[in-house]
């Protein structure tokens, strides 16, 4: 069942991320870009890192991808001339694979597969995680994050408006 | 003491209103209790008449003119005495903003309006007044004044005989 | 087998009796915010239809079907008609992991009363709430017009800004609860609701959820008197009913997880948990139409000023707090 | 070029001008009335004051009397001078009525905007007005005597402006009065011009009285369609009715001012008979329909007797771009038979001026400024009113005029009048350019040809001036000719030949080489033509012997017509489609200068809301359609039957790329560029047709031309102007009359092949002898007189019967 779910579930991985690669529209690519973070993130379930999982729809689908979208629609980057034609023909695929990834988690959140496959091996829970990440990862993750930091200020220094100067 | 104050302009609100929540409301319940308008209250319109009955509209356009939604409309026409009045007199109270601009532009009072303010209808062709359904067998808000008599045009009185006129010039007569 | 068969019965009659339930809520808090906040002006609110204007959000409904469902010459026309779906859907699936009595004991086995209780329902949560922007956003785009663009944007800019503070202010609670499952949260609080305990948290987390789900004082996205409407200017009829009804649902779900997370969920002396929990949600409710009716609306920079310079790092601050005070206790 | 600081602004203007004028050029206008550009300054109404603080005149003074010079300072805003204006204003109005919401000058009238821009606002005099007893002018002019302001425009435009003699001023100090010596009518052809100069409302429009307010009417720049010249006028109409033509502003044409002809001459577009709904074989259509009924039929005659077998018929009130469409229809059909006037002589005429005119071609601006004027054969009142008033602002201003012609012809203005036979005009003209004088035998014209060929070579801006009428084809050569024969450093000699339509001229140019009506008219008997397609025309009227055209258009198979107006061929067409009037639609028209100028829409068309419903009351119920709306200019009518552009630019554009000659049509507007034809692009022999009388004893040749009003088919369709028509007359040498037993102011009965009728019969010095001289009256026993012509009659005294 699980393995059947991760071959559906990369097929349409794969196929959002070419019809992503194909789309004229940005914000229709936007749209197939996350309805493949959708079934990562379920793939990720799947192979029992239920954490991973939720961060892909948070950080990526969630935040990045609205950030994405943001800067489309303020840079006004879709095209203008809207394709003629009937309209379901170019909507039909997202349609489907929504669907797909729409009943592939109602039955996993139905059967709960991280549950009932018994003896899993590789499931993460958030505990796990989180001992790695500040454990055997810690001078990794204290390196990147005060990347972050640094990537932080200096993009406030940039931003910031300094007095008497107007705006940047 | 600006974040005090700032705390307390932002729960202080909260209290107001609670406090709104258990007091009786100020709603008055239409259909069942109405209110009596003050007279200068601007609800549906009507044309006045003079003193002595003349209708007090010379049709000047000047309420259509004024009117920001061009409710009004007519057409003047004269009268074999030279009157000038409205031959058709129109108001589209279904477009009409009761705004008060055609009673403030009336150079003759003719235009006033009225307290009556329940004109509803579903049929929007009831609300096309027409000059009979307008007109009023009165003066409205003023009882004394007519147009004619200060015109001095010869319609009310002869030419010359209105109180502030004297008689007809004859330009022909060489006397000083 | 017959067990599993028994689950997924059982399953969807909680999902039928939830749906039901949050529905007729979203439908009646349409009526309550419109009566209290009438009260609130000295007004009646609707009191025309049936006794009291019980009767109005039925009125409501069928006016909204009636109306001509309108598409704007040049929008996107699918996902114009897909984004209003899409809102009430995130804001229903929200739901399936709230818990909202204990466990109880039926058929001989234990069945929790939650739809599906994941050991990461927090995450769950904020997934979704993060995922309920995109039927605003990609509706206001699709509409094709300026204002319904301008409201998309707000709603994004003001997503991604107050998303920061309200998982920083969630921190705590999990610090506390040690652990993401909902249920397990909800446990924690048996004795003393997490209110007391991380005060500032919840204070954040109201004011962060109230300007993600975009209820006033933080609706920008679509101030009437600005952008005439927002990211919904172009919606009408059933459609639009659909972004109404998802924003409804919305504030259930908020109550539900302010309740869940600081309120104690279904812990309460005397009633049934499952009314203390519906009371504690409809309180929390009532607290979103309070402030409506109180709270004028910040101007939108301020709106990010106050995000980024005030939540934000107050958020941080109160983790390092409940972390230390965590720490000094254990040890 | 004076320079001087107007409110501290520096202005250079050209020398003579006012400093008004100077201050209303850099956008600073002060109030004032009785000064006007056509009239000039006269001081009188004491507004326009302005303090003049350095420079030549210091104080206080009237800026329209003041000629700008270099070093003026002048202020518009100082103390003094505003408060002088506002006691003046004030002054101005202590008289005035307060009947503004029923005085139709109300939204233009010149007293309000200045007594606002003048400060004044509260009557402060309480004493008694001044009142007046109005008089009857006529059925154009209502008077309001109590109105009045006395700031003399009125007298100054109708004396000496416009040359009437019967209105004036009377009285004096507050008793002065304008008006007739007793009530009747104004007998100017130019008294409607009083109702735009009055500055309030004395003199308003009696036609357009109580019709509307001035702000409710839709009005747009136009061209009047009543002559040739191309008088700029702006209709205005209301609930799709034209109710009144004021005079447009046009410095190169009629200046400020137009005739009454022009300005009360629109009942044609409201005209209670007017054809509105598309018409096949007498049943109603749509105009779709119509239109492909049209192109059916003429493409079936056309296969099956041949492209020559239709002809077709332009007209000279139909806009350029649809005499254009109507020719590439015939090229299309491949038809040759392609004629724009009915009327031969005048058809010629307008043909031969097209093609011999080029530079000699002269404005009504320089024929006001003209200094020497000679009408050969030519009556402006009847042919082109506004060319009275050019000649007499010439007049005005020292220049002589002479007039060569059979007709007692009456101008506004001196005239020295030598009545010729017609036969003569030609002879004259040949002599003017030869200056062989063999062929005037007659002891009285050798002389006075001879003068005039001395005074022409002495003028600097001499102007000959001809008429279509009496003229034709050739006599409009040898006027060209004559006048080239002078051209010369000095002399800057022009031509002004008035021809019968707004677009004679344009039509001209664009069958300069085509067949004219009379070989039409053989065609159609001998069976050569059988279909014909009339373009806002009339033949069965406007031929120029109707009767022959009537019997020859009785053999046609097909008739199509396009027209506004209730024509004869409108209604006995096999196939009408009804189109616009000018007020109705835009396009263009070539004058008779050759100057190609647009017009715009003024008003939709449509049934006038007065004519429908109960009691002229508009209709409660409304409808998607309006009643009577089908008509379609004609250029878009044979547009969408030629597959053109429906879209008036894209169509001149494509127009303008077929026919380079025309390609000011892509830019139109009212000084546009003159047109001018190949001058030998004639194929047509110009003879004159007019002579068919022999004088064989009992017969009077009779010489038919037109009225001021009566003769011409716009006008006569409207009523107002029906009071000025005049009775059926007949006009005589006082020595014919002898001889006939006849006396002036008696009836007598005239007798021609085409009946008979009671005429009046006139007497003048100024007729030509031996020649009787009647016009032609639309819907009377004289209608079927074509002008132009001569024919035989016999007249005789009514008792003598």
């Amino acid at each position: 069942m699980a393995s059947i779910m991760f071959y559906l579930l990369s097929l349409i991985l794969l196929t959002a991320t070419l019809l992503c690669i194909f789309q004229r529209n940005p914000v229709h690519a936007v749209l197939y870009l996350v309805l493949g973070f959708f079934s990562l993130a379920i793939m990720f379930y799947l192979l029992g890192a239920p954490l991973v999982a939720a961060w892909e729809v948070i950080v990526y689908a969630g935040a990045i991808m609205v950030l994405f979208l943001f800067i489309i629609m303020m840079l006004g980057l879709a095209p203008q001339d809207r394709p003629e034609g009937p309209g379901w023909q170019r909507w039909l695929p997202f349609v489907i694979l929504m669907a797909a990834v729409l009943a592939c988690t109602l039955v996993i959140i139905a059967l709960d597969p991280a549950a009932t496959a018994q003896g899993e091996p590789y499931s993460l829970g958030p505990q796990d995680f989180g001992e790695a990440l500040f454990g055997k990862y810690a001078l990794a993750v204290q390196v990147v994050s005060f990347q972050l930091l640094f990537a932080a200020v200096g993009a406030y220094n940039l931003g910031r408006i300094q007095r008497g100067k107007g705006k940047p | 003491m600006t974040l005090w104050r700032d705390i307390k302009g932002t729960l202080q609100p909260f209290w107001i209103t609670l406090g709104y929540l258990f007091q009786k409301p100020v709603t008055i319940q239409y259909p069942e209790v109405k209110r009596t308008p003050p007279p200068r209250y601007r609800a549906r319109i009507v044309l006045t008449r003079d003193p002595d009955g003349g209708e007090r509209c010379v049709a000047c356009h000047l309420c259509s003119g004024a009117c920001p939604v061009d409710c009004i409309s007519m057409q003047a026409a004269e009268d074999a005495d030279g009157r000038r009045y409205a031959a058709w007199f129109r108001i589209n109270f279904s477009r009409c903003i009761f705004c008060g601009l055609c009673a403030e532009a009336c150079p003759t009072l003719a235009i006033q309006m009225t307290p009556d303010y329940e004109i509803c209808n579903r049929d929007i062709l009831n609300l096309v007044y027409e000059k009979e359904d307008l007109l009023i067998d009165g003066c409205g808000k003023d009882t004394q004044y007519n147009f004619y008599e200060h015109a001095g045009i010869g319609v009310a009185n002869e030419r010359g005989r209105n109180q502030d006129e004297y008689g007809p010039v004859d330009p022909k007569s060489l006397l000083p | 087998m017959n067990t599993a068969i028994i689950t997924v019965i059982l399953t969807l009659c909680k999902l039928a009796l939830i749906f039901g339930v949050v529905l007729s809520m979203a439908a009646y808090l349409v009526l309550a915010e419109r009566k209290l906040l009438g009260r609130m002006q000295l007004r009646y609110g609707p009191n025309r239809i049936g006794p009291g204007g019980m009767i109005q959000p039925l009125c409501d409904v069928i006016k909204l079907i009636t109306k001509e469902d309108f598409i704007p010459e040049r929008a996107d026309k699918w996902l114009f008609l897909f984004a209003p779906g899409l809102t009430a859907l995130t804001a229903l699936l929200s739901f399936a992991v709230v818990p909202f009595a204990p466990p109880v004991t039926l058929f001989g086995q234990e069945l929790p009363m939650v739809v599906c209780d994941l050991n990461i329902g927090l995450l769950y949560l904020l997934g979704l709430s993060s995922l309920g922007v995109y039927g605003v956003v990609l509706g206001g785009w699709a509409s094709n017009s300026k204002y319904s663009l301008l409201g998309a944007m707000r709603s994004l800019g003001q997503l991604l800004s107050y998303e920061l503070a309200m998982g920083l202010a969630l921190i705590p609670v999990v610090l506390s609860a040690k652990s993401f499952s909902i249920t397990e949260i909800v446990m924690s609080q048996a004795t003393l609701p997490n209110l007391v305990k991380h005060p500032l948290a919840f204070l954040i987390f109201m004011i962060s959820v109230a300007a993600e789900s975009k209820r006033t004082p933080f609706d920008m996205p679509e101030a009437e008197n600005e952008i005439v409407g927002g990211f919904h200017t172009e919606y009408s009829g059933m459609r639009f009913g659909l972004f109404f009804v998802g924003e409804y649902i919305n504030l259930i779900v908020i109550g539900a997880m302010v309740t869940v997370l600081f309120l104690g969920g279904w812990h309460g002396p005397l009633l049934p948990p499952v009314a203390w929990f519906l009371i504690k949600v409809l309180f929390v409710a009532f607290v979103f139409i309070w402030a409506r009716g109180s709270m004028p609306r910040p101007r939108y920079d301020q709106l990010m000023r106050f995000g980024w310079t005030v939540m934000i790092p107050i958020g941080v601050i109160n983790i390092l707090l409940t972390a230390a005070v965590l720490l000094a206790i254990n040890s | 070029m004076p320079t001087l600081v107007i409110d501290n602004r520096e202005v250079t203007v050209p020398e003579g001008m006012n400093v008004l004028d100077a201050a209303k050029a850099i956008d600073i206008v002060v109030p004032h009335f009785c000064y006007h550009e056509a009239l000039g300054a006269i001081g009188s109404c004491r507004l326009c004051a302005m303090q003049f603080l350095e420079g030549p005149v210091q104080g206080v003074k009237m800026a329209c009397m003041v000629p700008a010079q270099d070093g003026m300072v002048v202020s518009t805003s100082a103390a003094e001078a505003v408060e002088l204006r506002e006691h003046v204003i004030e002054w101005l109005m202590t008289n005035h009525p307060h009947d503004c919401p029923v005085c139709d000058e109300g939204g233009e009238c010149l007293l309000q905007d200045m007594t606002i821009a003048g400060g004044h606002y509260l009557r402060r005099y309480r004493g008694k007005k001044a009142t007046y007893t109005n008089q009857y002018l006529g059925p154009f002019i209502e008077q309001e005597m109590n109105r009045c302001i006395t700031c003399y425009r009125c007298s100054r435009t109708y004396r000496d402006y416009c040359g009437g003699r019967d209105f004036g001023v009377f009285g004096s100090r507050n008793r002065v009065f304008f008006g007739r010596y007793k009530d009747g009518q104004l007998e100017s052809p130019f008294s409607g011009n009083l109702v735009d100069i009055c500055p309030t409302g004395v003199f308003t429009d009696k036609p357009f009285r109580f019709k509307s307010r001035i702000w409710d009417l839709q009005e747009a720049p136009s061209i009047c369609p009543q002559c040739s010249l191309g008088c700029s006028t702006i209709p205005g109409g209301r609930f799709r009715e034209l109710q009144r033509i004021r005079s447009g502003i046009n410095q190169t044409t009629n200046g400020f001012f137009i005739c009454d002809r022009g300005r009360f001459g629109y009942g044609h577009v409201n005209h209670p008979e007017r054809p509105r709904d598309p018409r096949v074989d007498g049943l109603p259509v749509t105009m779709e329909e119509a239109i492909t009924a049209a192109r059916n039929r003429v493409d079936a005659l056309a296969a099956k007797y041949g492209g020559a077998s239709i002809a077709f018929l332009g007209s000279p009130r139909a806009s350029l771009e649809g005499n254009l469409l109507l020719q590439a229809w015939a090229g299309r059909v491949g038809s040759s038979q392609s004629v724009f006037d009915a009327h031969q002589g005048r058809d010629h005429a307008a043909r031969s001026l097209a093609a011999n005119l080029a530079s000699l071609a002269r404005s009504l601006s320089d024929v006001r400024q003209s200094d020497l004027i000679i009408l050969i054969g030519a009556d402006p009142l009847a042919e082109g009113p506004s060319l009275a008033l050019a000649i007499r602002q010439a007049v005005r201003q020292g220049s002589e005029v002479i007039v060569i012609d059979p007709r007692p012809v009456a101008l506004p203005c001196a005239h020295q009048h030598i009545p010729l036979p017609p036969q003569l005009l030609h002879m004259v003209l040949k002599a003017l350019e030869s200056g062989q004088y063999d062929e005037l035998n007659d002891a009285q014209t050798q002389p006075a040809v001879k003068t005039l060929r001395s005074k022409i070579a002495q003028a600097k801006l001499p102007v000959l001036i001809g008429g279509a009428d009496m003229l034709g084809g050739l006599g409009v050569k040898l006027l060209c000719d004559a006048a080239k024969r002078f051209i010369s450093a000095e002399c800057n000699i022009g031509v002004m030949v008035m021809l019968s339509g707004p677009n004679s001229f344009g039509g001209a140019f664009l069958n300069i080489g085509g067949p004219d009506f009379d070989a039409l008219i053989d065609a159609f008997q001998e069976g050569r033509v059988r279909g014909l397609v009339c373009l806002e025309s009339d033949p069965f009227r406007e031929a120029q012997f109707p009767a022959k055209a009537q019997a020859a258009l009785g053999h046609l198979e097909l008739l199509i017509s396009i027209d506004c107006t209730p024509t004869l061929a409108a209604k006995r067409a096999d196939i009408f489609m009804p189109s616009r009037a000018t007020a109705e639609m835009a396009g263009s028209f070539i004058n008779n200068e050759g100057r190609l100028q647009a017009f715009h829409q003024a008003i939709e068309p449509g049934m006038p809301l007065s004519a429908l419903g109960p009691g002229k009351h508009p209709p409660r119920l409304f409808q998607s359609t309006t009643p009577g709306a089908t008509p379609q200019p004609a250029w878009q009518i044979l547009g969408q039957l030629l597959d053109r552009p429906a879209d008036l630019n894209q169509l001149r554009r494509t127009l303008a790329a077929e026919n380079p000659k025309l390609k000011a049509l892509t830019h139109v507007d009212t000084t546009a560029a003159r047109i001018c034809a190949e001058p030998n692009g004639i194929a047509a022999a110009l003879t004159h047709e007019m002579f068919s009388a022999d004088s064989s004893a009992g017969n009077v040749p009779l010489l038919i031309t037109s009225a001021f009003v009566g003769s011409h088919w716009l006008s006569h369709l409207s009523s107002p102007l029906k009071a000025l028509r005049e009775e059926p007359t007949v006009w005589l040498h006082p020595s014919l009359a002898a001889t006939l037993g006849l006396k002036h102011g008696e009836r007598a009965i005239l007798s021609t092949t085409l009946g008979r009728c009671h005429v009046r019969v006139q007497t003048s010095n100024d007729m030509a002898q031996e020649l009787a001289l009647t016009y032609q009256l639309l819907d009377s026993a004289l209608e079927g007189m074509s002008p132009g012509t001569i024919i035989n009659c016999r007249l005789t005294g009514e008792e003598g019967q």
